[in-house]
């Protein structure tokens, strides 16, 4: 379980602001909101937002990351740094 | 490319006559960075260092021998010239870092014919001479003519700079040089002012030269501002007046370094702080600097 | 290219070498001699890392020509610490954390050393104006001018 | 400085005063002997038997058609072994990253940018290579250029990539633009925000292109074998990037690379990436031979990655009261050549030092004929914080408060929403207000004639792949071998993480980094994470070891694990009834009691702890031409933990002046023909020596609950205020603000004469 929030650009696929996903990790959570919204997928590929903030922190490579009934979910781009 | 390393004048004058390509050089601190940036490379490098007379900064009854191919720190570490040219010292010294200044030279400086060579105004305040030797034996030039432009000098391609001829200072006379920069040390300058000053013994300005440096394809010689000073106890009246006549000489140009409305501003201003180190310097010796 | 066989003595020693002569001294040091500390950060002389002492004055190679040094005396960064001991210069900066990335050390210290055999008892200021022909881009310079003060009261106060 | 409930908390100010032994405290660091004494060898310090010289010809168009290129002339001069162009490298794809990274090593169809790559040569001396290097003969079909962020997002700008359309834009645009993409972010309702406050700001504020300006300029050697193998001593700020770089460019597989990490002479972010590598080592394959290149100055400032300049646009509101309702802002970023993220991480840093419960931000990702971005200490947020907190400090100064009880106001804690959607975790830019406020810096009047100025800093930091493997020798001493390039001490801060978990003094540890075949995959040391995530990996093969020394102890003694404890670098016998074993008494016995000891972690490293930092300065302005002197100036960073707070201080230092270089002087500039005019260090403007003062430091120590010592990474957020403190600082000095860096005499007195009129 987790609550998945949406970026501006993302509600435009959404509708909504947030959702609640039962999901026991990220890949699996990103599965269901593919089916959801199916054209969520396309954007998050073409704005290269392939990390997830999960609870303020910002995972690269997210895709098998445990989530808990409480995550805060945050679908983003990775960063880069100096 | 060949290296060479003559140590007479006559040595170095035919070798350079001997080689449309050659150049001569002193620190090099010009030549290698132009090198680098893609200037055609010289066939031969005749390297000045090894010439006596061309190394040598004396004073010769009232006159200062200062040797063209000499490191600026030779001028800046000797305490009876740098009493007599505290301008001119402070210019050497400005001239990049210590690095810099234990190789680039005031016969370099001049003859790189940048219109920002720092030396320059501060020399020709001071009306120096160069002393230029070419085939037909040695010819005095004042400092102020040799650059006829950007890059330009006023030399034949076997003349060679030997060194720079300065008089003593009148009593109660003494100069300043200024610059500025956007860092504190190791930039080119954006504007240069060169002012020399003599003063009566009531305190007014009996002399007065002032050049600038950066702010037009050759170092500009700035009469109106002289004119202004001179007669004046340097009140802020004629010191503004010098500066706006400083303003006014300025021909400059847009560049990387600086824009023209920058330049025009900020050579008055050099021009009027400079006016005042150099009355200040008079004032504190007490008219006692200078040769009699 | 002409070359020219150049005889020096580098930190005490004698050596000789081959070089072209447009080359620059730095490139010499470096490539004829293996001496690496003199670094290339810039070769027009803004930099300062190739900084070397020749015939007592602190200069940078880039800009020297190789065959200038025939006759020299020349003294750059591995010529500063003896067989058992480290240059106080070395040893403050060391001490003092005024290195980081450390390519532009060997040229600090020779600069340092310039300074200090000319002035033992510099001001912050002296120090920062004698330095500043050395660019670093990694400390802000405040642990380098710290470092030389100290190196110079050691070296006035030696232990 | 100031401690919180975390798990490790520490001690003050780097004192050591933590509790911990080796943690804290300033030990000469490993690497240094070698590095005062001349001794180290950086990539430009190795020459191999047989070795040639590489030299890149480079565009001296910065947009071109490649219609030809001969290099017949070139291959028949002295010396020349190899000459290779754009055709000799496999075909780029058609857009992305990839394409990025292979057409930054060298052009293809296009030049993009003057400094270009277009062909190489290796001969038998630099001379020759560099004779031969100008011998090609290009043929160039000169385009339009673009070289500002106005003209290339002008209606009818030359398009530099006829393939992108703008992301982030609904519905995606048909036409190619130079805009590669729009971001957003958005929380409330910011009509209502400025409909809610007393006072609106709203300025336009521009930075230009700066250079990261590492002294040592990039350089490799590259051997490659018959049998395909290749061995590169690169200096760069990750080696695996070198070899995973360099294999996707030529289209090898990583395993025929090896890469051997040189000291490397600064990175700042620059050398998070290649450029002359793959040259290199296609060279040296045509050729047989090993072969180096060093770029020059001028290359480095021509053709390897500036930071980007930026056009931003603040609207700010704010109640009577000092809280800060909304914030408004558009922001365009440079992105050189290619693609890149400038203007979003722009967008998630521009208010991040604040609470704000309306926000609307949006940025643009522009490219233009200059080279590509890359990465500078906190990449693209000193831009946004100059914007932001300059726009702050006015709004400081309308209402009359004090501009650190204003931050302080509106400062977010844990738990608060970030900018960008997450919620913050533990974060220490409070303390770090409370910090500079308490200074004996702020509390000092200020003199007279100066100004003073202070500003706020964020930047993430990131955690990423480490790895460190951990062997104890016989003698009772430990090598830790990491992958992470040591930029800047972090061969002193992983042996002192492994003294204090082993129990070692520090000495009695050799740190190396290792190269891509003896230890595990590790990323670039980036986005402050070195101390941060390769320490972890360190602390966590140390517990290993400490698992497996209790083990030996227990054996030795016959008794169960469980009765063994690591105390103070010894096996210590739980019921006393032993003597208790030192590492090195194990360590000696180890062959028989099981074999030599070491340990092995690779890890991903979570929890990255985002840095803050608030820095004050006084200056003075000649108001006559316009120069402006730093008199003072002080910095407040979260640390986390200091593990050596010297290169802690030097880390922070080294920023802040390369922010007040930024802010002062520093600049590209291009001819209008697109050729940069100040490709040197005597028109670059660094700071040297005689321009600074000390730049005092208050090490703020706020623990990082997820990493073992409570490191933050401290390399980046320090560049970050020092734009906004300066330009505030001279607002103070002379009543105007200027929203236009850099503050150069000639800028400043511009502003001032414009102000008088």
């Amino acid at each position: 379980m987790a609550v998945v929030h949406f970026s501006t650009d993302q509600r435009q696929h959404t509708g909504v602001t947030e959702v609640v996903i039962d999901a026991a990790n990220v890949r699996a959570l990103v599965r269901q909101l593919s089916e959801l919204y199916p054209s969520l997928n396309a954007h998050l590929v073409e704005t290269s937002s392939t990390a997830v903030a999960i609870d303020g922190e910002i995972i690269p490579d997210p895709m098998l990351e445990e989530l808990t009934a409480t995550s805060e979910v945050h679908l983003v781009r990775p960063l880069a740094g100096g | 490319m060949k290296y060479a390393a003559p140590t007479t004048i006559d040595e170095a004058r035919a070798l350079l006559a001997s080689d449309a390509d050659a150049i001569v050089f002193a620190g090099a601190t010009d030549v290698v960075p132009q090198m680098r940036g893609g200037r055609p490379e010289p066939s031969m490098l005749i390297d000045l260092k090894n010439i006596d007379r061309l190394m040598s900064v004396s004073l010769e009854g009232d006159t200062w021998h200062v040797g063209a191919a000499a490191p600026s720190s030779a001028l800046t570490a000797n305490a009876d010239f740098a009493a007599d040219f505290p301008g001119v010292t402070e210019a050497a010294g400005l001239i990049g870092s210590d690095q810099i200044q234990n190789r680039s030279s005031l016969g370099g400086n001049l003859c790189n014919a940048s219109p920002a060579a720092d030396s320059v105004p501060a020399l020709v305040v001071n009306d120096a001479v160069a002393v230029i030797a070419g085939a037909g034996g040695e010819r005095r030039v004042p400092v102020a003519d040799v650059v006829t432009g950007p890059g330009q000098t006023s030399l034949a391609h076997d003349e060679i700079v030997v060194c720079f001829e300065l008089e003593r200072p009148a009593a109660r006379t003494s100069d300043a040089y200024l610059r500025l920069i956007p860092r504190t040390e190791m930039d080119i300058a954006v504007v240069g002012a060169g002012v020399r000053l003599t003063l009566d013994g009531e305190g007014a300005v009996s002399a007065a030269t002032v050049a600038l440096g950066a702010v037009a394809p050759t170092v500009v010689r700035v009469p109106a501002a002289e004119a202004a000073l001179v007669g004046s106890r340097l009140d802020d009246a004629s010191l503004a007046a010098a500066a706006a006549a400083a303003s006014e000489a300025c021909n400059p140009i847009d560049d990387k370094r600086g824009t023209i409305t920058y330049r025009r501003q900020v050579a008055g201003v050099l021009t009027r702080r400079a006016a005042g180190m150099a009355a200040d310097r008079i004032r504190t010796t007490n008219g006692q600097n200078g040769a009699s | 290219m002409s070359r020219t066989h150049v005889t020096c003595e580098v930190n005490g020693d004698a050596v000789d070498f081959l070089t072209e002569d447009g080359e620059s001294l730095l490139n010499a040091l470096r490539d004829e001699l293996g001496l690496i500390g003199a670094k290339e950060g810039c070769g027009t002389g803004d930099c300062g890392a190739c900084s070397i002492i020749m015939n007592g004055r602190l200069q940078c190679s880039c800009l020297i020509f190789a065959p200038e040094a025939g006759g020299a005396a020349i003294t750059t960064c591995e010529g500063l610490a003896s067989a058992d001991e480290l240059h106080p210069l070395q040893q403050c900066f060391l001490e003092g954390a005024a290195l980081q990335c450390g390519i532009c050390t060997p040229g600090f210290l020779i600069a340092a050393k310039a300074l200090l055999d000319e002035n033992p008892d510099p001001t912050e200021t002296e120090v920062r104006y004698a330095l500043a022909g050395n660019l670093c881009r990694c400390t802000g310079y405040d642990k380098i001018v710290r470092s030389v003060l100290e190196a110079a009261v050691q070296i006035r106060t030696p232990a | 400085m100031s401690t919180t409930e975390a798990p490790a908390s520490t001690g003050t100010n780097g004192n050591g005063a933590s509790g911990y032994r080796w943690v804290g405290t300033r030990p000469v660091r490993h690497d240094g002997l070698d590095k005062v004494a001349g001794k180290a060898r950086y990539a430009a310090d190795l020459n191999l038997p047989g070795m040639l010289h590489g030299h890149i010809l480079r565009s001296p168009h910065p947009h071109a058609r490649i219609v030809s290129i001969d290099t017949t002339k070139a291959a028949a001069m002295p010396g020349v072994k190899a000459v290779i162009t754009g055709a000799d490298f496999p075909e780029a794809p058609p857009k992305g990253a990839t394409r990025n990274l292979m057409c930054t090593v060298i052009a293809r169809d296009k030049v993009l940018y003057s400094g270009h790559a277009v062909a190489a040569v290796a001969a038998s001396t630099r001379r020759e290579a560099k004779a031969a290097a100008e011998a090609i003969e290009v043929t160039y079909e000169q385009l339009p250029h673009v070289l500002n962020i106005a003209d290339a997002m002008a209606d009818g700008a030359p398009v530099i990539h006829d393939n992108l359309l703008t992301r982030g834009v609904d519905p995606r645009p048909t036409e190619p633009s130079n805009v590669a993409a729009r971001t957003v972010y958005e929380r409330g309702d910011v009509e209502q925000g400025f409909g809610e406050a007393d006072i609106v700001i709203e300025r336009e504020f521009s930075t230009q292109a700066v250079h990261q300006g590492y002294i040592e300029p990039h350089a490799c050697v590259v051997d490659c074998d018959q049998e395909g193998k290749a061995v590169i001593w690169a200096s760069s700020q990750g080696h695996f990037m070198v070899r995973s770089s360099t294999a996707t460019v030529l289209g090898w597989d990583t395993s025929r690379i090896k890469v051997i990490p040189a000291e490397i002479g600064g990175g700042f972010g620059g050398k998070t990436t290649i450029y002359i590598e793959p040259v290199a080592a296609l060279l040296s394959t045509k050729a047989g031979r090993p072969v180096k290149i060093v770029m020059s100055r001028e290359d480095v400032f021509r053709a390897t990655g500036p930071a980007p300049g930026s056009i931003i646009k603040m609207k700010v509101g704010a109640r009577n009261d000092g809280t800060i309702t909304t914030a408004k802002a558009w922001l365009a970023y440079e992105n050189g050549a290619f693609q890149g993220i400038a203007a979003m991480l722009g967008c998630m840093c521009v208010v991040s030092a604040y609470t704000l419960d309306h926000l609307y931000v949006e940025g643009f990702d522009v490219v233009l004929n200059r080279p590509v971005n890359v990465a500078y200490r906190a990449p693209s947020a000193p831009a946004a914080a100059f914007a932001m907190d300059s726009v702050v400090d006015e709004i400081a100064a309308r209402l009359g408060m004090d501009p650190i009880d204003l931050r302080l106001h509106n400062c977010p804690s844990q738990g608060d929403p970030t900018p960008y959607g997450p919620k913050w975790p533990m974060i220490g830019l409070r303390d770090c207000l409370e910090a500079i406020r308490d200074s004996d810096h702020y509390q000092t009047a200020l003199p007279d004639g100066q100004g003073r100025g202070v500003a706020t800093g964020f930047w993430f930091n990131i955690g990423e792949a480490s790895s460190a493997t951990v062997n104890l020798n016989e003698n009772g001493t430990a090598t830790v071998i990491t992958g992470s390039p040591d930029i800047g001490g972090s061969r002193a801060s992983m042996a002192l993480m492994a003294a204090e978990e082993l129990g070692l003094d520090v000495h009695l540890i050799q740190p190396v980094v290792g190269d891509t075949e003896v230890v595990g995959f590790t990323d670039v040391t980036e986005g402050s994470r070195a101390t941060f995530a390769t320490g972890m990996a360190v602390v966590e093969a140390c517990r290993d070891l400490k698992t497996q020394l209790r083990k030996r102890a227990a054996k030795t003694w016959d008794c169960d694990v469980e009765e063994v404890e690591w105390v103070d670098g010894s096996a210590v016998h739980g019921p006393g009834e032993q003597e208790p074993l030192t590492l090195a008494a194990i360590t000696g016995n180890a062959k028989r009691t099981g074999g030599p000891l070491g340990a092995t972690a690779s890890l991903n490293a979570r929890g990255a702890g985002p840095a803050f930092s608030v820095q004050v300065a006084d200056v003075s302005v000649d108001s006559e031409t316009g120069r402006v002197t730093v008199e003072r100036y002080t910095t407040a960073q979260d640390a986390g933990t200091a593990i050596h707070p010297s290169y802690v201080e030097g880390q922070m230092q080294g920023g802040v002046v390369q922010g007040i270089g930024w802010a002062l002087n520093e600049e590209y500039i291009y001819s209008d023909d697109g050729n940069l005019e100040n490709p040197g260090f005597l028109d670059y403007r660094i700071p040297v020596a005689s321009d600074l003062p000390m730049i005092e430091t208050v090490i703020v120590e706020v623990p990082n609950p997820s990493h073992p010592y409570g490191v933050r990474g401290v390399g980046e957020v320090g560049i970050v205020p020092p734009l906004p403190v300066l330009a505030n600082a001279v607002a103070d000095a002379t009543g105007v603000r200027i929203s236009d860096l850099p503050l150069s005499p000639p800028r400043v007195l511009d502003a001032l004469t414009a102000a008088e009129s």
